[in-house]
């Protein structure tokens, strides 16, 4: 008994003063996840990969917007939405301090316009996305005049191009090769 | 069957929380003052994977000691003020959790607890789990995490106990202000894989 | 008015109820409710006689006699008292009491219930050995008739068995009278007071004194007879056995160790007090291992006939090393558990009838939930339960209260036997007292609290006024013995002060009774009950000062059984109450005789083995009869005393 | 010694007043023997008042029940702390002579700690709780233990001194009576081991083992029943500790009335206090909860060793 | 048959091919019984057996090779083979180390199998649970009670079937209240109830044991589980690709996620034959080892807990605390590490996180020697734990349990040392086996304080001797319908995961069984006899992981031993009349 108390006597108290003075975590605690908004493409790729569904993409196709949505709720703050998004828009803070009083607040929203197929009309791809490929294409040395017609195709949405190919008609790309060759 | 409500005859189905009757709010704030200093926890595992219930335990140890705020965990909910509830709820466990919260004296409050806790977490749309506590039982504070690190669950009885305010508020970006910029935009092509 | 003519008056309405339920047998509703009226105004004549002969009780031995048979001294007024309070409340209950037994000869018992309670009013009165010999014959007949009153095989048997025992111990007695008659060479008491035998033909009479009315009485080793009789008969006779007939043993060993004998012998006082002292605590531990509701009361006989003997122990050492504020201290002590025994055993055995009569079983696992079903006799029965356990202000506690004060007193004087055996006296008694808690928590959770077990005992009702009227006046009568003790301990230490013709000593003060030496200890029971009525006003003032937004009491749902369905098995049982207890003290009930001497020996004698009796069991009774009045006709020419 | 008689107003309003503080101080020593607990855990632990807060607030709480509670369940919580506030009244804490002696008797006090445990137990049975029904079983076989323990201990000083009330016995052993010092110390042993166990400290403390039986025959309190029952078993710790205290370490008393007096003996009261619970917690926190089948051959030791205090009364060492 | 069947049967070894000894002697002792013998990995084969000579099979490689049955299972492969199929893997620990598991075909029409519960105990479980998400009827099983399933699931839905349901459907529940049925095998209906429910404070998970009481002894104990099965297979099959799998194995349990998280990725791995770079397996092991000393720390302080020492209790929780922050160093979480991906780890142990891990593993090891001399020098620690819950040797060999419970009783079983060589990098760590021989709970206690240190030892090592490499390897292609078995040694014993990859990228069959599966069913025995005091400590000393086994059932063994226990229960049955200790 008496080795217990001196145990005791020698370790004194090793409570933290957490509320009272900051709570130091390591460096690479994986906390809340956090959005940049501005890198966000809407690409879906963390939606995808989110084992507990706490991200989710709706496209609404009427109001022609994508509406992007965290669940700090749900989320099990594994990490694998920050892996594996193109942009590193979302990354994993250090804030575990989450509690709410009321649902609502753990729910966080990212509203994006569709851009609309240039021949039918109807919505397709967020416009951010459309606009980062192109300027990706421009960065990676794509002269200007390919350029505007890649963009013009790119504009279209999968299902006309698909029947433009069907159709035979002008804009299939391997007639350029048949050019090149001449 | 009191509390289901079905969706698609009795193939699909969906629980429906407790009411509360309407005055219990009030009686709730009321109670918030008297137990600043004085809480009794009762913790009811609703089918989770119990890391949120070692974390709770870690909550109560020497490091993170719960016991100085006066918050001290009891063993019967005719003791409690407070009512833990963690895991998201399987079928199996909706039963006792009802009546653990029947038994617990009125006006009580809910945390509910973890991922699981507070929307069913990574189980949430399972066929034998009603995914989250606040489909059986009227909900106070939620504390998200999974599991949420002893000091978040301090932070969460903090502010279930209105000792401090919370720091989440919930957010609406505005994705379109700025372009996204691209990436290391200063390597030469050729090297670019 | 001379008392013993309010005793005849007893006596003689108790037989005109006898004579009025044996008349009215055809149409016995009127009958037998009148009857049951007659002898309770019988009992009302007993109480005013004994009470006005104790509170008028001049010194001297016998206060009045009616010619030369009967006459009244304090000791035998206390005793009429005892007698009367119990039949009386008795007779009151088995107005709605007997009911049941209507047109299954219900006259045929009340019969015996007078005549029995007849016989021991005049035993009680009696002053010359004849008379004495006679009415004991008479009682011991009527109880065994009441015993086997229901005509079963197995009460049969039992009745068989307690008359067997009964005629032991009446053989015993004669032996000693025999003795005792023979020396003083005549039949009075009084003569036989007056010239005590000495030496050591004493202490065989002693010996012989002590183990006759030591079954009567039914101490420890010789209580064969009582856990088997006592249930089987109708419950308010079975109260007059348990509690008055196991008194007219004690009366008997009192007479003969003190007033015939003189106590001049120290053992005489030790081996009372052990007998007493091994009888209260062998009994309440048996009572633990039961689960028989009536069984249980039995077996809580032998434990307070034992404290009885402790007190009177107490007093004959005081008596043998004339310490005379011993002798008085422990003859009080004694005397006053005599009477809070009789009224605290009366209701609990009359409350257990009541249940047994709704319920019609005695097994104690089959009730549950009473107090919500028979709420008055679950108040009386709980003011019983704190009585027999001791537990202050009521009665139970005053007179063991006394016994300790003598046990502590005894071991003062400081000799080396009373430093070991005061001590060991005290440990004994508040080991009894613990044990006895555990058993009536048991008894009173068990039947009374929690939720009813069966059907039966969920649709049980409020039993018919007279029972409710006759428990609740014992009850009160219990808070009275015990609240009121300052005024009625003085009239107790008058009654010893006149047994053992000594001067009586002052015990109370005001509102305060102490043992005899001022300086020593100080109880009021009075200031006792209202502290403890006052005090409460703290924990209300408490809930008072906190009650704003407190919302009222819910109770309702099940118990919380860790979240799974609640299901009647959960509850604890008889059983399992008092197994650590009995896994603990596993010595003392494993090797507990499973048949007391008369089944070993007697019985398979005329039984062999089988349940009907080989000569029928009233031919061999009839034969008893007879055997002991020819012995009668024949003391004279034995010891040659004139009539 | 004068005779003992009713005793006058001014010492009736001590009795009452020194009643009512160990009321107000029951929780004062819970929540210190939980604070030893919290610092030999290591960590900073509840402040002393917790206690005071704990009540303050469950006595404001609804109290839920079962349907089957009945009259026992609900009347149990009043009976628990009144009869240790009698015995409050009769111990002579802070005076030499017992200020309400007529219920200071030692047979009394023991008795009166026997209505705690019977109504404690029926109330544990009457809620009809497994749980509860355990705890109340182990509560009654615990008090057969120990109670003979306690009054063969007791008695053995009251026969040195020669009276059985406490006022008269702490006054005596303050004073002089110690011709019989080695049977004073042994019953002084025995009587701190059977007090020890009547408090419910941890080694013994099988009626509300929280790990086992969640908390026994308290299972089914709640609300302000409970703040009532929590109080009683603070209080009855208390009352059991300055029991022991007025009879073996009587100095420092009080022997008049005077208002210096009795702040000075207060003051060396709460002092006393103070260390023996800290030793209580110490022991506590430092061993394992004795087996219950195997508690009696602990207990039964000690009886034994209280034999042997009688015998060297009876030798008059 | 020949007589000597129980010697090792020897055939001439082929390389890469561990345990044929096994295949063999199946040919040479029953000719004709195997359909079908297909290789996984270099010591792990599955033969396809007959239905008929299924039992013979199974108890020549249970009882006369040393065998222990690990885990029962079925699977809906209508859609290859157009049957169901009911696999039993045993792994081989008499002097050849590997898996053998026996396969059957259930026809998809009868969908009845043969049970081998009577000959083998521990695979009643695997079996009822085939019956209730397959609903397969097991011939000869003893017990019909549901297990898996909660009261209230309708009668007729399997819910692992392939075409049964969507797998967020949630029928409508067919009961208000609890309707298992309780059997109290030993006593009779005068013992009374004790429910250690589902909400008990001692036990940290919900599982309600009915101890059938007589005042407080034990006479017979029995438990219901399954209060956490969230169904986690069917979620598997259907919304989670590979990756996420590996997140969700990390929640199976709250105390050896990673275990399990590792143990499914080696399937995986195993399965397609992936080569894991040797660094990623280090890690693999020393975050494994991190997570045995944290678990062992936590029962330990939960021990003394049960048995009233606070204070050691939260002593140990204190230095547990440390062990916590060596895991959030090392990983970034205190408790789900989510560091496993197929193929190897997602994390890098940096120079610097090493050296911190170093000093607190000292640390650790320092404070944790001097609490256990505090905890064995506590007065009647030894009289509460010594003799209390006893596993005999008999009861261990028949229902194999794994971990500390089975090497406090004897029994030399560690997949970390029987299997080290194809489990992670414990074959080239410094490591030795603990074990006791009386299996009460004080050696249980030891067993678990004797590996802290031994984790301690690796933990040093692994971070001294991390080798240099990649952590993550990504060259290899998911072939469709191959199949694997993944084993590890959880904190409580062997984790054995076996998955079948499906043909759209996503896995067609997972089944994952927890150590404290097999530690159950002696639970029963080990509370016989002790008081209800004890109940808690025993349960809490076979360290209860709930969730692990969210699939766990009583084992009725009755039947098993059919002609031996009607005449012991008839023999208790009329002492309890006669003279019983209870009736006084």
């Amino acid at each position: 008994m008496f080795k217990l108390i001196k145990t005791v006597f020698n370790t004194g108290s090793v409570t933290t003063k957490y509320p009272f003075a900051p709570m130091s975590v390591s460096e690479d605690f994986r906390g809340k996840p956090e959005l940049d908004a501005a890198q966000c493409l809407s690409c879906g790729a963390c939606t995808r990969a989110c084992p507990a569904n706490a991200l989710i993409m709706e496209t609404d196709e009427k109001a022609g917007t994508r509406r992007w949505e965290l669940s700090t709720a749900r989320c099990i703050f594994c990490g694998r939405c920050e892996e594996v998004c193109p942009t590193h828009a979302i990354k994993l803070t250090q804030n575990f301090e989450l509690a709410v009083t009321n649902k609502a607040d753990l729910y966080e929203h990212a509203v994006f316009s569709l851009a609309d197929c240039s021949q039918c009309q109807r919505p397709f791809v967020a416009q951010k996305l459309l606009e980062y490929v192109l300027d990706t294409l421009a960065q990676s040395g794509v002269p200007a005049a390919q350029l505007s017609e890649r963009r013009k195709q790119l504009q279209t949405c999968p299902a006309c191009r698909r029947a433009n190919n069907m159709l035979d008609s002008d804009n299939i790309s391997h007639l350029r090769f048949i050019k090149e060759q001449q | 069957m009191k509390g289901i409500k079905q969706l698609v005859g009795t193939a699909h189905t969906q629980t429906v929380p407790v009411v509360l009757p309407p005055n219990s709010q009030k009686l709730k704030d009321a109670l918030l003052k008297e137990i600043r200093r004085s809480a009794y926890v009762y913790r009811v595992d609703c089918g989770g994977c119990n890391a949120c219930e070692i974390e709770i335990f870690a909550a109560t140890t020497p490091i993170f000691d719960t016991e100085r705020f006066g918050i001290k965990i009891v063993a019967s909910p005719r003791h409690a003020d407070i009512l833990l509830y963690t895991g998201s709820v399987t079928r199996a466990m909706r039963a006792p959790a009802l009546r653990a919260y029947e038994a617990a004296p009125d006006p009580k409050i809910v945390i509910s607890y973890g991922a699981c806790g507070c929307d069913g977490g990574i189980f949430h749309d399972l066929y034998c789990v009603w995914g989250g506590t606040d489909k059986i039982v009227p909900v106070d504070v939620y504390i998200p995490g999974c599991p949420p690190t002893p000091a978040a669950t301090i932070y969460g009885f903090a502010v279930a106990l209105g000792l401090l305010d919370q720091k989440l508020k919930s957010k609406q970006h505005q994705p379109e202000a700025q372009k996204a910029q691209l990436k290391h935009t200063n390597i030469p092509l050729d090297i670019k894989v | 008015m001379n008392p013993l003519v309010l005793v005849c008056f007893c006596v003689i309405s108790y037989a005109v109820a006898a004579v009025l339920s044996f008349a009215g047998r055809h149409h016995e509703q009127a009958s037998l409710r009148l009857a049951g009226v007659i002898s309770a105004f019988g009992g009302l004549f007993g109480i005013i006689a004994g009470v006005s002969t104790v509170v008028m009780g001049t010194h001297g031995h016998s206060i009045a006699h009616l010619g030369q048979f009967f006459s009244m001294d304090m000791l035998s007024a206390l005793m009429v008292v005892v007698i009367s309070v119990v039949t009386m409340a008795a007779s009151v209950y088995s107005i709605n009491y007997l009911e049941e037994y209507f047109g299954k000869g219900g006259w045929k018992v009340n019969i015996l219930f007078n005549i029995f309670a007849a016989a021991m009013t005049a035993l009680v009165v009696s002053a010359n050995v004849m008379i004495f010999i006679v009415f004991m014959e008479i009682i011991s007949v009527a109880s065994w008739l009441i015993v086997i009153s229901d005509g079963s095989a197995q009460s049969k048997k039992a009745g068989f068995q307690y008359f067997i025992i009964d005629h032991i111990a009446s053989v015993l007695i004669l032996c000693a009278f025999l003795i005792v008659v023979s020396n003083a060479d005549s039949y009075q008491f009084s003569v036989i007071m007056a010239n005590p035998v000495t030496g050591a033909t004493a202490s065989i009479v002693f010996l012989f004194a002590l183990a006759g009315f030591g079954i009567k009485a039914a101490g420890i080793g010789l209580h064969g007879w009582l856990p088997k009789a006592y249930p089987i008969a109708p419950s308010y006779c079975s109260t007059l056995i348990s509690c008055v007939m196991v008194k007219i043993g004690i009366y008997g060993i009192l007479k003969f160790a003190i007033l015939f004998l003189g106590a001049t012998q120290l053992w005489w006082g030790f081996v009372v007090l052990v007998f007493g002292a091994l009888s209260s605590v062998l009994g309440v531990m048996y009572a633990l291992a039961e689960h028989d509701i009536k069984r249980l009361l039995a077996y809580h006989t032998i434990e307070n006939i034992g404290i009885i003997l402790i007190g009177v122990g107490v007093s004959m050492i005081g008596i043998a090393s004339h310490q005379p504020l011993l002798a008085l201290l422990g003859l009080l002590g004694g005397l006053y558990h005599l009477l809070n025994h009789a009224v605290f055993k009366g209701l609990l055995c009359l409350g257990s009838g009541s249940i047994v009569f709704r319920m019609h079983s005695k097994e104690m696992d089959d009730m549950g939930g009473l107090a919500k079903t028979m709420p008055k006799t679950a108040i009386a029965f709980l003011i019983g339960t704190l009585a027999i356990c001791a537990l202050p202000p009521l009665n139970g506690f005053v007179s063991e209260w006394f016994i300790y004060q003598s046990l502590f007193s005894m071991g003062k004087t400081g000799t080396v036997a009373n430093l070991i055996f005061g001590p060991f006296g005290m440990v004994m008694l508040a080991f009894t007292g613990a044990l006895a808690c555990m058993c009536f928590v048991k008894v009173y959770g068990i039947c009374f609290t929690g939720a009813p077990k069966t059907q039966q005992a969920a649709n049980t009702r409020e039993v018919g006024p007279a029972m409710v009227t006759a428990t609740t006046a014992l009850a009160i009568l219990c808070i009275v013995l015990g609240v009121c003790s300052p005024w009625i301990a003085p009239y107790f230490s008058a009654i010893a002060a006149s047994v053992l013709q000594l001067a009586p000593v002052t015990v109370a003060h005001g509102l305060s009774v102490y043992p005899a030496v001022a300086d020593q200890a100080i109880l009021s029971t009075p200031v006792i009950m209202i502290a403890l009525a006052l005090l409460t006003l703290v924990p209300t003032a408490l809930l008072y000062l906190f009650r704003q937004r407190r919302l009222e009491r819910r109770h309702q749902g099940d118990p919380w059984a860790c979240g799974y369905q609640y299901e009647q098995r959960m509850t604890v049982s008889a059983a399992s109450i008092t197994r650590p207890m009995r896994q603990m003290f596993g010595f003392i009930y494993n090797n507990r005789p499973s048949q007391s001497l008369t089944e070993r020996f007697i019985l398979p004698v005329f039984y062999k083995g089988t349940d009907t009796a080989v000569l029928s069991g009233s031919k061999v009774c009839l034969f008893c009869i007879f055997s002991v009045l020819f012995v009668l006709l024949f003391i004279p020419f034995i010891s040659g005393v004139s009539c | 010694m004068s005779p003992l008689e009713m005793p006058t107003a001014s010492w009736i309003v001590l009795a009452v007043v020194q009643a009512l503080l160990m009321l107000f101080l029951a929780p004062l020593a819970t929540g210190f023997s939980r604070v030893i607990r919290a610092k030999m855990h290591s960590r900073q632990g509840p402040g002393v008042l917790q206690d005071y807060r704990d009540i303050a607030k469950l006595l404001r709480r609804q109290s839920v029940a079962p349907a089957n509670a009945g009259m026992i369940f609900w009347m149990t919580p009043w009976v628990l702390v009144v009869t240790m506030l009698l015995i409050g009244m009769a111990l002579p804490t802070v005076t030499q002579v017992s200020p309400f002696p007529i219920s200071g008797d030692l047979i009394t006090d023991i008795y009166l700690l026997a209505i705690f445990r019977f109504f404690f137990a029926l109330a544990g049975i009457d809620s009809n709780s497994m749980f509860a029904g355990i705890g109340s079983s182990r509560e009654l076989t615990l008090g057969i233990l120990v109670e003979p323990i306690l009054i063969l201990a007791i008695v053995v000083v009251a026969l040195v001194v020669g009276t059985t009330d406490l006022g008269y016995i702490s006054h005596a052993l303050a004073n002089n009576s110690w011709h019989r010092p080695l049977t004073i110390i042994l019953a002084g042993i025995v009587c701190a081991f059977a007090l020890f166990i009547e408090m419910g400290k941890l080694p013994f403390d099988s009626a509300e083992a929280e790990q086992e039986l969640q908390e026994g025959p308290v299972t089914e309190y709640s609300g302000s029943a409970l703040a009532m029952v929590k109080l009683g078993l603070g209080l009855k710790q208390l009352v059991v500790v300055q029991l022991f205290l007025a009879i073996f370490i009587p100095w420092g008393k009080a022997s008049s009335l005077t208002a210096g007096a009795l702040i000075s003996a207060t003051i060396i009261l709460l002092v006393k206090l103070f260390i023996v619970f800290l030793i209580a917690g110490l022991i506590e926190n430092s061993m394992a909860r004795v087996r219950f089948t195997k508690i009696h051959r602990t207990i039964f030791p000690a009886f034994l060793v209280a034999v042997l205090a009688l015998i060297f009364l009876i030798l008059g060492w | 048959m020949t007589n000597n069947t129980s010697e090792q049967f020897h055939s001439q070894p082929q390389a890469g091919r561990i345990g044929k000894n096994y295949v063999d002697g199946v040919n040479h002792f029953f000719p004709s019984a195997i359909i079908d013998e297909e290789w996984q990995t270099e010591n792990q084969v599955t033969i396809t057996v007959k239905m008929t000579s299924l039992v013979e099979v199974m108890k020549w490689l249970y009882y006369d090779q040393g065998g222990w049955l690990t885990v029962s299972f079925g699977n809906d492969e209508r859609s290859l083979n157009g049957h169901f199929a009911v696999y039993h893997v045993l792994s081989m620990e008499g002097e050849v180390k590997s898996f053998v598991t026996v396969k059957i075909l259930v026809d998809a029409q009868s969908q009845e199998f043969i049970s081998i519960t009577p000959t083998i105990p521990a695979a009643v479980w695997g079996e009822r649970e085939v019956r209730d998400m397959y609903g397969l009827r097991p011939v000869g099983l003893p017990d019909e009670r549901r297990l898996v399933l909660p009261d209230d699931w309708p009668e007729d839905l399997h819910p692992l079937r392939k075409d049964a349901m969507d797998y967020r459907q949630r029928p409508q529940p067919t009961t208000e209240t609890e309707t298992y049925q309780f059997d109290n095998q030993l006593g009779n209906d005068s013992n009374r109830i004790v429910p250690v429910g589902p909400l008990h404070i001692t036990s940290d998970e919900p599982g309600h044991f009915r101890l059938f009481v007589d005042g407080e002894d034990i006479v017979d104990a029995d438990y219901r589980m399954f209060y956490v099965h969230r169904g986690m297979e069917k979620l598997a099959e259907t919304r989670m690709g590979y990756h996420e799998v590996a997140q969700l194995t990390d929640r199976v349990c709250g105390i050896c996620g990673f275990t399990h998280s590792v143990g499914y990725s080696n399937t995986i791995e195993n399965a397609l034959s992936v080569d894991v770079p040797f660094r990623a397996k280090m890690i693999r092991t020393v975050l494994l080892e991190v997570e045995r000393l944290h678990s062992h720390l936590l029962n330990i302080g939960l021990s003394s807990h049960f048995v009233g020492f606070d204070t050691g209790f939260m002593q140990f929780f204190r230095v547990r605390e440390k062990t916590m922050e060596l895991a959030e160093l090392l990983t970034g979480a205190r408790k789900t590490y989510g560091m496993n991906l197929i193929g190897g780890v997602r994390r890098d142990f940096l120079k610097e996180q090493r050296v911190k891990g170093i000093a607190m593993v000292r640390e650790v090891r320092q404070k944790f020697s001097e609490l256990v001399e505090v905890l064995l020098a506590t007065p009647n620690i030894n009289s509460r734990t010594q003799g209390i819950g006893i596993l005999s040797k008999q009861v261990a060999r028949d229902y194999s349990p794994v971990g500390p419970l089975i090497r406090a009783s004897g029994f030399k079983r560690d997949v970390r040392i029987v299997h080290g060589q194809s489990l992670e990098a414990y074959g080239s760590v410094p490591i030795e086996l603990q074990s006791m021989e009386d299996g009460d709970v004080y050696s249980r206690v030891m067993v678990r304080v004797r590996e802290v240190f031994e984790s301690l030892n690796v933990i040093e090592y692994g971070l001294d001797h991390l080798p240099a490499g990649a952590i993550l390897t990504e060259s290899f292609d998911y072939k469709p319908n191959k199949f694997a078995l993944g084993f590890t040694e959880a904190p409580r014993g062997e984790n054995i995961h076996w998955s079948m990859t499906g043909d759209n990228q996503k896995l067609f069959r997972w089944r994952c069984r927890a150590a404290t599966y097999a530690n159950w069913p002696t639970l029963r025995y080990m509370l016989r006899g002790n008081t209800v005091a004890d109940a808690p400590l025993i349960i809490g000393s076979l360290d209860p992981c709930y969730s692990c086994t969210d699939r766990v059932t009583i084992v009725d063994t009755k039947k098993q031993r059919s002609k031996t226990v009607p005449y012991k229960a008839i023999e208790q049955y009329s002492i309890d009349r006669k003279h019983s200790p209870f009736k006084l």
